[in-house]
C-alpha cells in the first residue's frame, strides 16, 4: 500500500521519527531537554516507575511520588521553567503522599489507597498502550515489509444508465407543457355591490320624503325585485355606500348626521332649508 | 506439489511486487546476484495453467492475468435512473413535434435546456439526431427512435393521445384546479360565482330602480 | 497438482488484477454470482509457502509477498511514512479500546491530544469516525478502518498483539467519566475538564505549599 500523505505543516510534526528527541520549540529547549521530551507528567511517572524495574502492578507508589517531586524540585532548582501541569501533578503527588502516610482515622472518599490504586492503573494503562503501539509498529507492515501487486491491471466497472419513464409521466409532462404555453387569462371577480352612485341617489330621495331622524340601516333596499339584498355582502356594501353618500349629503349641507354612542345606530335627516 | 526453494519465492514476490517488467538482471540484483534463470523458468511452468502467468516479453519477465480471463475483470453495472422532470418533457416534446430542433423545444418549454438533457434522452436511446434544419445556422433536429416506441409500449407516435384526449384525461386542467376551487369555497362562494358576477350590474341597476 | 477450476483461476486472476483488496461479495460479481469461498480456501492453500500469499484481512483479501521475504523487498525510498510516538499511541489506543472518543484517548494519555494527530491517523486511513456517543456533548467516537487491519496484517482485530491478556488484566475496560476528569485534571478534581486550565496556577500555588 501507498501512502500518499501529503504533509500539511500542522500535522508534520506527528510524522516525525518517534524514536528521535522531540523537537523542542525553541524558547522552551531548557525544559525541553531537562525533562527530556516527556508527554506530560503522566509520561514522566511512567518513566521513573519503569526505572523501579519491576512490574508496573508492583510499583512503589511513595517512592514513584519522591522520585517525581525530587525530579520536579531539581528542575525548579536550576531554574526551568515547567510547564504547569508537572507542578499540578507534583501537588497532587505531595497530597497523595501526606494522606497515604496520615493516620487512617480521618480519611477522606476517596481513599488515599484507592488513589494510589487508580494511578497506578492509569500508569498500567498507558504502558501496555504504549508497549501495544510498538508491537503494532513492528509488524509486517505492507509497504514496508509486504506489498501487494505493484502493477495490477485493475478490475473495470462499467455503469451503464438503464433510464427509466413511463407512459403516465410522458404524456403528464407534455400536459403540463401545454398549459404553461396557453395564454394566461386573469379574471376578476366582480362583487355584488352598490355604487356610490346609486346609494346618493337613493339616500337623497329617501331623505327627502321623511320627515325625522332616520337610522342610516332603514336606507337600504329591501325588495328582491332582481336583486338578492338579502345577500350580506351586498348588504356591507349597500351600507358602506350609503354611509359615505349621507357624509356626502352633510358635506353639501343636505342632511345631518347623528350617532350617541360610539357604533351605535347612525342616525340621518334632512336639513330643512 | 514441491514446495518453491527460496530463490523461487524471491523470484516470486519480486516480480509480484514490481511496478514494472523486469529484467532477469535487475532480478539478479534484488537477490544478492543470484541466477534467477531457472527460478524463472520454474515459475513459468508453476502458473501455467493458472488465473495468472509469469510471461517474457522482450527480455523482461511479469506476471499477468490470463488473457482468457480478461473478461471476468470488467463488468458492467446497469443502473436505474428515473428521468428528471425536464428530461421527461424534452422528451415528450420530441415525441409530439419531431422532428425538432433546439431552439423549437425551447420555444415550447418556455425554459432552456441543458445540452445534458438532451445527451440523457440519447444515451437512453429514445431521441437521435435526424439531420439539419435547411435554415439559417442548420440547427441540428431530434426524433424519436424505435427504442422509444418500444420502451413506451407503442406501435407508432400515432398512438399518443392528442391534445383532445389528454384534455378529456384531465391532464390540461391546471395543476392547482383544486386550490382554486379550494380558494373560492373559503370566499363563501357558490361554484357558479362566475354567473353571478355577470348578473351584478344588472342586479344593481334593478336595485337602483325598485328604489 | 490439480489444475485449477474456471472458478478458482477466475478469483486468482481477479484478485491479482484487484487495486484493493476485496470481499468474497465483490469477487462474487465480478463472476457472475458463483460462490467464492471454496475458491479463496483452496487458493490460499495453493500459494501456502510460496512468495505470494493470499491473505484475509477483515472481510476482504488480497495477495502480498510473503513476510518472510521483507529483507529482499524492501524498498530504498521508504513508502511508509514514519508515525510519530503521540500518533503511534493514539492510534494504538484507538484499536484497542475501540470506539473511544479523544477524550478518552486523552484520559489514557495523560495529555491533549492535538487535533492534528487523529487528522494524521484518518488521512492514513487508519481511523474514523463511526460516530457519537449518547452522553452528554455528544462526543464524537473513533475506530480503526478495514484498511488498518490490511496495513498492519491483521485478519482481525482479535489479532491486536496481546489484545487477550490486556483484556485480562482490565487494561481495556471502559474509561469512566470520573477517570477522564481526573486524569485531564491531573488530580481528582471534580471541577470540568475545561475548567482546569484555569485553575492551573491557583493548584500551582497551593502545590507549592503544601508539598
Amino acid at each position: 500500500m501507498t501512502m500518499d500523505l501529503v504533509p500539511d505543516p500542522e500535522t508534520v510534526s506527528a510524522f516525525e521519527d518517534w524514536d528521535a528527541p522531540l523537537a523542542a520549540p525553541g524558547d522552551d529547549a531548557a525544559l525541553y531537554l531537562e525533562v527530556d521530551g516527556w508527554e506530560g507528567p503522566l509520561d514522566l511517572l511512567l518513566d521513573l516507575a519503569r526505572r523501579q524495574k519491576v512490574d508496573l502492578r508492583q510499583i512503589s507508589i511513595l517512592q514513584l511520588v519522591d522520585q517525581y517531586i525530587v525530579y520536579i524540585e531539581r528542575a525548579e532548582a536550576l531554574r526551568l521553567e515547567l510547564a504547569a501541569d508537572y507542578l499540578v501533578m507534583a501537588a497532587w503527588l505531595a497530597y497523595l503522599k501526606s494522606a497515604l502516610l496520615l493516620p487512617k482515622d480521618e480519611q477522606e472518599d476517596p481513599s488515599p489507597e484507592e488513589l494510589a490504586l487508580r494511578l497506578q492503573l492509569r500508569l498500567q494503562r498507558l504502558g501496555a498502550m504504549r508497549e501495544a503501539a510498538a508491537r503494532l509498529m513492528g509488524r509486517d507492515r505492507l509497504g514496508r515489509d509486504v506489498f501487494t501487486r505493484g502493477a495490477p491491471e485493475g478490475l473495470r466497472i462499467d455503469r451503464k444508465n438503464a433510464w427509466q419513464c413511463e407512459w403516465f409521466d410522458l404524456v403528464h409532462a407534455y400536459g403540463q407543457v401545454q398549459m404553461r404555453n396557453q395564454p394566461a387569462v386573469h379574471m376578476v371577480r366582480e362583487r355584488m355591490v352598490m355604487t356610490l352612485e346609486s346609494a346618493l341617489a337613493r339616500v337623497s330621495s329617501m331623505l327627502g320624503v321623511a320627515l325625522d331622524w332616520i337610522e342610516l340601516r332603514d336606507f337600504l333596499p329591501t325588495g328582491r325585485e332582481g336583486t338578492d339584498w338579502s345577500d350580506p355582502r351586498l348588504r356591507r356594501s349597500a351600507l358602506a355606500s350609503s354611509f359615505v353618500a349621507t357624509l356626502e349629503l352633510a358635506r353639501i349641507g343636505k342632511a345631518q348626521l347623528a350617532q350617541e354612542v360610539t357604533f351605535g345606530p347612525l342616525r340621518v335627516r334632512a336639513v330643512k332649508t | 506439489m514441491n514446495p518453491p526453494g527460496d530463490l523461487e519465492r524471491g523470484v516470486e514476490a519480486a516480480l509480484f511486487a514490481a511496478e514494472k517488467p523486469m529484467t532477469a538482471e535487475q532480478l539478479s540484483a534484488h537477490l544478492q546476484g543470484a541466477d534467477v534463470r531457472e527460478a524463472l523458468a520454474s515459475l513459468r511452468e508453476h502458473y501455467e495453467g493458472r488465473g495468472v502467468q509469469l510471461v517474457q516479453r522482450g527480455r523482461t519477465w511479469h506476471f499477468e492475468t490470463a488473457s482468457d480471463l480478461a473478461h471476468l475483470l470488467r463488468r458492467e453495472r446497469e443502473e436505474v435512473r428515473r428521468l428528471s422532470r425536464a428530461a421527461t418533457e424534452v422528451l415528450a416534446i420530441v415525441a409530439y413535434h419531431e422532428p425538432v430542433s433546439r431552439a423549437e423545444i425551447e420555444a415550447i418549454r418556455g425554459v432552456q435546456t441543458a445540452k445534458g438533457t438532451l445527451d440523457v434522452l440519447m444515451e437512453a436511446g429514445w431521441v437521435r439526431v435526424v439531420g439539419r434544419r435547411e435554415v439559417p445556422g442548420r440547427p441540428v433536429i431530434y426524433a424519436t427512435t424505435p427504442d422509444f416506441l418500444v420502451h413506451f409500449g407503442l406501435a407508432s407516435r400515432k398512438e399518443l393521445p392528442g391534445i383532445d384526449e389528454l384534455r378529456a384525461a384531465g391532464l390540461l386542467d391546471p395543476v392547482d384546479d383544486e386550490m382554486i376551487v379550494a380558494a373560492l369555497a373559503g370566499d363563501d362562494a357558490d361554484e357558479d360565482a362566475t354567473e353571478i358576477d355577470d348578473e351584478d350590474d344588472v342586479g344593481l341597476a334593478d336595485g337602483d330602480e325598485s328604489a
